[in-house]
């Protein structure tokens, strides 16, 4: 049963990501592979305050959201000026750059060794150290993202992002600094994704550099594109189909290493049929 | 249209889990002639497979002679295998599903120290025993109390290399190349820090990532610092080119590798180049018979740095579960006081308050004629 | 000095090694206009198809590089017709074209980890070595002065064909204005199949060039089609002159790095060069 | 209201001169017709005044004020807003969005606070009954009609207070009601005393709807005055027929 639980956890863990990612591509259209560095940095804010500034895990957590935020400020108001493809390059460039920072920066970061030893969440005595506790935890965290990545939407703020994905331009000429637009939601994306990241520590309890890199924000993208681009509910339906195919495919018991390499095949092929099937996704209202 | 397929594959979920759901009741409380099954975790894809599927076919032939000679007091010994690929977020996924859904007592695993590192945590909280038959990162040693591993730490590798570059080899001006990994950092911090206690000298430290392939740039460096000696930790994929390139480069200067290079497909390919190339590995005291039944089973007589440890395992775990049966905290006890003579990767096999094996008996082996041979 | 000329050498021979996938991909992208990242498996199919040959098959080296080419080349032409052509035709944007390349550069890699296993693959014949020549304390190999050679070989090709023959004033119509092409009377999708055949077939020589100085494995297609995109970037994006350029520019910015930082932050140098063209100079050295 | 007064105005695209040279003022309460042959410079003007083409060289006067340099988020401020030649809404949102999307504040973090929702929904609903697709407005952009997206396309120029108006052909293709809806639509702009740019091909509306009007060949000035006169003139039919 616990391993139900753990399933769940990572669901929603992986959930909050493409809800994050979704405000990012799905609303304003930038298509950002940039997206597993932040949920690295979240996830390396929080296990290094946890393990050597001694801090609660929530402030931890809280830290790598904010810390996310000023590197997604940095790298956002580059890739701010980009357009289209030369977005995705950018982006590209920025997850490796870190990436390599991660594995080499050794004093900090523990480099390739990662870090390890990291606690599980506790709050006013509240502890989530076994599964259950944790997976409440992550759902919580999940409906709170879900509902402020709903309400963002539903600002005229979320109005001038989808006018950006449809025609930028244009939507600039009646007065409106996209750049700043693009900015603020790769911001609060990135922070989302921080807050995955956050959790991802708490519940493997240990990270190195290899769990953050470009095949990471590919399956983020899978899911969302999937799922259905420009709807919350999308993000979360990707996200379902895609996780269960992982662990279905782990558990028919196919010679282990065909396995993985057939989960890849499936994500592959599927993105392919997404595009011809329904661009749009599932459920989803933009096609890209 | 969006809705209707919104709620039809939901459904499909659901139908899914309660499939899983079924699939999984343990099977406690079964007669006693049911079989015991014991997890397995390590690479059995990505760049390291070979690795991983060399200690698998090593721990089949173990789990073989166990149940041939009467199982586990009867009860057959089964081990199911997962893969770790070889980093954090699979091996943790693999230690949750064998803890969790299988209910083992004991996990045979991780190979590499990421692998261990990652399972660890939830083995000590379900109070699951680990044996780990490769993970050299000195940071396994503060893992847990159940954890343990039967191979020795970095700590002894880069020390033992030391020693003998200094002492053996007589060399003071050393060059490192080591792969920006936890085994290749873990090692080369140690041999630097034995290497310059002893009075010797590092002319240069270069890195590489583990998945570049061209070290040229690397290899001029060093070159140019004219050291008596490379200490060039890398592991299969890195080593091919990079031996070559630094024959190419005519930089005729002997190399000494890590446990890595026992992987006889370097040699095979590399061929003349890799003549004198020496390497420290933990010197598995019976290599050879291990070797023969592997070539019965596989077809390759190929024993690969972590297959002996593996072998081993097997046999020491079985031993425990004769005498305290399958409860994970009586095996962790148990595995404390162990004395295992004639194991393969070493004679006698004992284990510290840290779980860590005791000494550690390396072997320099020298290659030659694209064979590698322990040195006398 | 001995240092620095053997630094220069290193870095001729691997700006060449980039040259032929950034030529192919810049070669495919004036036409096509979109990240084609599904070259990636075709230039690593050259590798692996030659050692399907040379090694399972036993044949010579040369039928193994002809057959490496030829499969590459049809490898290219078969995603085109199959992937990229119909989407075309459907009018989908070039984004949707990336992630169906996205898709594709994923099946076909774990494809090939199925296919060939996942450890490293050196398509030198076993126990043999190229001869060395040196130079005062400089060496090179055979096959790396090969490697500079054709490289310079097909750029100087790529040149004339661009100018001096019907094909190549098609395929600069077409990467004006391929309406107005079509306009003009000229079969564009015949064409573009032509303009794949040729690319994918640089690729899968580029392929079989890398593999046999460095050997081939399965992750390397990535990182090297990142990093001819960033040539081609450098260069001139769509200029294969400049692709050309910018492979060399890339090698000697990462050798100079390597040389005086050292070898770890070898992928931070490229991607660094990257960002800093993007942002400063994104038409590259040769557009105005 | 001020006039928009163009001086010695310079443009070039890749060795093209689309603007050479151009100088006259668009003077408010005046419906100004803007009239030349296809590749004239008309529509590299237009991007000019709302800031997305960069000016070369030469001055924008508005309200006393020298512009030398206009971004396109700048227009709003300086009162311009346009259309577009050919029709650019935003697709894959409703009717209803693309109106309310250009009546949001403009700063992000006020754009977030959503405090005059109900006031913009009303002034929302009024243009939308004016052009009469009010009950289409839960509809996509890209599901309406060719016509019904050219006057979705001139609501959403109209939803926000602007000065100057700039229209790039927007009679194009209408049916004969909507011209008559759009005669209008420009008629009550000018009563208002804004500066309405009328850019457009059919003379029968120049001649009906123009007060004034600016004859434009090969980027520069070919005649200027009422359009009566500026028709006869034997130099703009030859402009127009040469060609």
């Amino acid at each position: 049963m616990s391993y139900l639980i753990n399933l769940a956890s990572i669901f929603a863990i992986y959930a909050i990501l493409a809800i994050s990612m979704n405000s990012i591509t799905g609303y304003t259209g930038l298509v950002t592979l940039a997206h597993a560095a932040f949920y690295g940095i979240g996830a390396y804010t929080t296990a290094l305050l946890l393990i050597h500034g001694g801090v609660n895990f929530f402030v931890a957590m809280l830290a790598g959201i904010f810390l996310a935020g000023v590197v997604a400020l940095l790298i956002g108001s580059v890739m701010s000026k980009f357009r289209g493809d030369y977005y995705i390059l950018g982006s590209i460039g920025f997850l490796y750059i870190i990436n390599s920072i991660m594995k080499n920066w050794d004093s900090v970061t523990g480099g390739p060794l990662g870090v390890a030893g990291i606690t599980r969440p506790a709050l006013f005595g509240v502890s989530f150290a076994e599964n259950l506790p944790f997976l409440l935890l992550c759902l919580t965290l999940l409906i709170l993202v879900y509902w402020l990545a709903k309400w963002i939407v539903s600002t005229p703020f979320g109005r001038v992002l989808k006018a950006i994905r449809e025609d930028e331009e244009a939507i600039a000429v009646f007065g409106y600094r996209t750049k700043h637009f693009k900015l603020l939601i790769f911001m609060i994306g990135c922070g989302m994704a921080a807050l995955a990241g956050g959790l991802f520590a708490g519940y493997i309890r240990y990270i190195d550099p290899s769990t953050f890199t470009i095949v990471d924000s590919v399956f983020m993208l899978a899911c969302i594109i999937v799922g259905g681009l420009a709807n919350v509910r999308g993000a979360i339906l990707g996200t379902a189909i895609l996780v269960m195919i992982i662990e279905f495919s782990r558990l028919i018991g196919l010679p282990a290493d065909v396995a993985a390499q057939l989960r890849e095949v499936i994500y592959g092929v599927l993105l392919i049929v997404m595009m011809f099937w329904r661009p749009q996704g599932l459920i989803g209202e933009y096609k890209l | 249209m969006g809705k209707k397929i919104g709620w039809a594959v939901v459904i499909i979920i659901v139908v899914v889990l309660i499939v899983i759901l079924s699939g999984s009741k343990n099977q406690e409380g079964a007669t006693d002639k049911s079989p015991i099954t014991i997890g397995f975790v390590g690479p059995l894809n990505g760049d390291l497979a070979n690795l991983g599927l060399n200690a698998k076919s090593a721990v089949e032939i173990a789990v073989d002679e166990v149940n041939g000679a009467g199982g586990i007091n009867g009860r057959p010994l089964q081990v199911i295998y997962e893969d770790g690929k070889c980093n954090g977020a699979d091996a943790s996924q693999a230690g949750n599903k064998l803890i969790n859904v299988d209910h083992v007592p004991v996990i045979l695993g991780g190979a590499c120290s990421g692998e261990t590192l990652a399972i660890a945590p939830i083995a000590e909280q379900t109070k699951t025993t680990m044996l780990s038959y490769c993970s050299s990162a000195p940071k396994v040693t503060e893992a847990g109390d159940y954890i343990f591993r039967d191979y020795p730490s970095d700590t002894y590798q880069g020390s033992y290399g030391a020693k003998f570059v200094k002492e053996q080899l007589g060399k003071t001006k050393v060059a490192i190349l080591n792969v920006k990994t936890d085994w290749g950092d873990g090692i080369a911090g140690v041999f630097k820090k034995s290497f310059t206690e002893m009075g010797g000298t590092i002319v240069a430290e270069e890195s590489f990532e583990q998945t570049s392939h061209d070290l040229r740039a690397q290899l001029a460096k060093i070159k140019a610092a004219k050291p008596e000696l490379v200490y060039f930790l890398s592991y299969t994929d890195a080593s091919i080119p990079g031996l070559k390139q630094a024959a190419d480069m005519k930089l005729n200067v002997p190399m000494l590798g890590g446990d890595a290079w026992d992987d006889p497909k370097i040699w095979a390919d590399v061929g003349t180049i890799g003549e004198g190339a020496m390497y420290t590995v933990v010197s598995a005291a019976h290599g050879d018979t291990l070797g023969a039944k592997l070539k019965a089973k596989t077809g390759s007589e190929e024993v690969i740095a972590c297959t002996p440890g593996a072998y081993d395992g097997i046999y020491i775990l079985a031993d425990i579960m004769k005498k305290v049966g399958t409860d994970s905290t009586a095996i962790k006890n148990a595995l404390y006081q162990t004395n295992y003579k004639g194991g393969v990767s070493s004679d006698e096999i004992k284990f510290d308050i840290n779980g860590d094996v005791v000494g550690a008996n390396y072997v320099v082996k020298v290659v030659k004629a694209g064979m590698a041979a322990p040195m006398e | 000095m001995a240092l620095v000329l053997q630094l220069v050498v290193a870095a001729l021979i691997t700006g060449a090694q980039y040259s032929f996938l950034a030529m192919a991909f810049s070669l495919q992208y004036s036409v096509l206009k979109f990240f084609n990242l599904s070259l990636a498996p075709v230039f690593m199919s050259g590798a692996y198809i030659f050692i399907a040959v040379t090694r399972f098959l036993k044949m010579p080296a040369l039928i193994g590089f002809c057959a490496g080419i030829i499969g590459a080349a049809l490898l290219g032409w078969l995603l085109h017709i199959c992937i990229y052509e119909p989407l075309r035709k459907r009018g989908s944007s070039n984004m949707t074209l990336l992630v169906g390349a996205i898709g594709a550069m994923t099946a076909l890699q774990a494809f090939t980890i199925i296919g060939f296993g996942s450890e490293y693959q050196s398509l030198q014949p076993a126990t043999s070595q190229w001869h060395v020549f040196e130079f005062g304390s400089i060496t090179i190999t055979s096959v790396q002065i090969v490697t500079i050679a054709v490289s310079i070989l097909i750029f100087l090709s790529l040149m004339l064909i661009s100018r001096k023959t019907l094909f190549g004033k098609a395929t600069r119509a077409i990467a004006d204005d391929e309406e107005v092409a079509k306009i003009m009377g000229l079969n564009t999708n015949k064409h573009l199949n032509k303009v794949v055949l040729l690319s994918s077939a640089l690729a899968g020589l580029g392929g079989i060039l890398v593999g046999l100085d460095l050997g081939m494995s399965p992750g390397y297609g990535l990182t090297s089609i990142i990093l001819a995109i960033t040539a081609a970037l450098i260069g001139g994006m769509g200029i294969t002159s400049g692709a050309f350029l910018g492979a060399f520019f890339l090698s000697f910015a990462e050798t100079a790095g390597v040389g005086f930082l050292g070898g770890e932050w070898k992928a931070i140098i490229g991607f660094s060069m990257l960002i800093l063209f993007l942002i400063f100079k994104p038409q590259g050295i040769l557009k105005q | 209201m001020s006039a928009l007064e163009i001086k010695n105005l310079h443009k070039n695209f890749g060795g093209v001169r689309a603007v050479d040279g151009l100088s006259f003022v668009l003077t408010p309460g005046k419906i100004t017709g803007i009239i030349g042959p296809n590749g004239s410079g008309k529509s590299t003007l237009t991007n000019v005044l709302s800031g997305m083409a960069a000016i070369d060289s030469g001055v924008l006067i508005i309200g006393g004020e020298q512009i030398t340099g206009l971004k396109s988020y700048e227009a709003i401020e300086f009162g311009i807003t346009r259309t577009f030649q050919e029709v650019r809404l935003f697709e894959q949102i409703t009717v209803l969005d693309n109106i309310l999307v250009v009546l949001t504040e403009r700063g992000v973090f006020k754009s977030l606070r959503s405090a005059r929702g109900k006031m913009h929904e009303v002034r929302a609903q009024e243009i939308l009954e004016r052009i009469g697709l009010w009950d289409k407005r839960h509809q996509l952009a890209r599901q309406l009609s060719y016509g019904q997206r050219k006057l979705l396309e001139i609501g959403r120029t109209l939803a926000i207070e602007a000065d100057i108006y700039l229209f790039d052909e927007p009679f194009a293709g209408l049916a004969a009601s909507m011209v008559k809806m759009l005669s209008e639509i420009l008629i009550d702009l000018r009563a208002k005393g804004k500066v309405v740019v009328l850019i457009e091909h059919n003379m029968e509306l120049i001649r009906s709807l123009a007060d004034h009007i600016v004859v434009m060949d090969n980027g520069q000035l070919l005649a200027e005055g009422a359009p009566a006169s500026v028709l006869s003139q034997h130099n703009v039919i030859q402009a127009y027929l040469g060609k």
